[in-house]
């Protein structure tokens, strides 16, 4: 199982804070995110190429070729605007 | 010595520069940054200011950031404050606050840390105004701030 | 809207800050110095520090040095204030605080004044340790500081 | 008449804080401490060549190379060591 959660307007726009599922077929972050486009309608748009998405797995900002494990807590979310 | 506190009451930013001064006779200079909620931007008159945050990955951000830099200058102390929540213009959205020996570094290192955590800091700003509620967007000048440190 | 004031009574940076921060809801972002007496310098334990200045010339020195920043660097207000006099260990020396809209200003013009202070504005400093009273050295790392705003 | 002000270390040293005097003579900086060099004694050591002495005609920070005129307030000091 891993655990997917959103933020600010990906969570608004997708109406998802969170979601667990298994790792079927998942082997990175890029294939999160085609699993998560192919869902089409809204998650088409918010994960459509060119569209700029953060990650972090386990709390850690990474890049779409990271490796992911069961049990990892992935987080999509727009570029932040603390401070 | 380094705090670290993502907090939703009112920020106060003179009791964490006391706190941070008290700490050590050593002390010579202290820098910090105030961060607080404008009224207006991009011409728009905001009213409420929303303050959303990833708890556990911004806490660890943060830690990070203060460890980096930690490790590029002398520093006898710092304090890393941000808001969340709610809040209204005027308010203290976040403080950084650096002690050192000497000022040099203190400078550097407050707006190391204040740039890293505009552009690594899973925090996200969503402003009211009689127009409507909308996210802020990520500003381009904070991604220039931040590459100056590479 | 530039606060410049040398005072013989103990300096409160809280309260420079806080004025600071009411003037203007536009205010985006504060950064502020804190110069502290150190119990220790160059080795010795000191136990009070006398400052002199030179009225009048004090003021008009910083006068310019606060029209020079305002010249360089967008900003929305700013207070240095200085104290003289005999001071203890901790005690606030000088508060040097620069509000604008936005932060990278505020970090410039304020680090400015503060190295243009140290190396034109009249001010010596006598410390007094157990080996006896002497006037402090100008440092050269002041005058480095200086060099990097020309 | 001029007035020479003396502060900090050199106030100390020349156990002077202010002194007034006749123009007869001076027309810069250079002249000035030229004369308080002649004096001799702690006075030849304060304004030895070599020495580094600042100087503020009127209240500005200038040079040993400056004019000075009737009524200037000329101030001689250490490097500054305030903040």
């Amino acid at each position: 199982m891993i655990t997917i959660l959103f933020f600010a307007s990906f969570r608004e726009q997708l109406d998802t804070e969170s979601e667990q599922m298994e790792m079927q077929g998942l082997t990175d972050v890029g294939s999160v995110i085609s699993m998560l486009r192919g869902r089409g309608d809204v998650w088409g748009r918010v994960f459509a190429e060119g569209q700029t998405v953060m990650v972090a797995v386990n709390q850690e900002m990474t890049e779409e070729s990271a490796a992911i494990k069961d049990g990892d807590e992935i987080a999509f979310f727009p570029p932040v605007t603390g401070g | 010595m380094n705090e670290i506190r993502i907090q939703a009451e009112p920020l106060d930013p003179n009791r964490e520069l006391d706190l941070l001064r008290a700490d050590n006779p050593a002390i010579g200079g202290i820098v910090s940054f105030i961060g607080l909620m404008r009224d207006i931007n991009d011409d728009k008159r905001i009213t409420t200011l929303s303050l959303e945050h990833y708890p556990g990955m911004t806490e660890k951000a943060l830690e990070r950031i203060v460890a980096e830099a930690n490790q590029r200058w002398e520093i006898l102390g710092s304090r890393v404050v941000h808001r969340v929540g709610e809040m209204k213009p005027t308010d203290v959205i976040v403080v950084v606050a650096v002690a050192s020996a000497h000022r040099g570094e203190a400078f550097q290192a407050c707006e190391f840390i204040i740039d890293y955590l505009k552009t690594r800091a899973p925090f996200w700003k969503k402003e009211q105004a009689p127009e409507g509620r909308y996210w802020v967007e990520a500003r381009f000048s904070d991604q220039e701030a931040e590459q100056k440190w590479k």
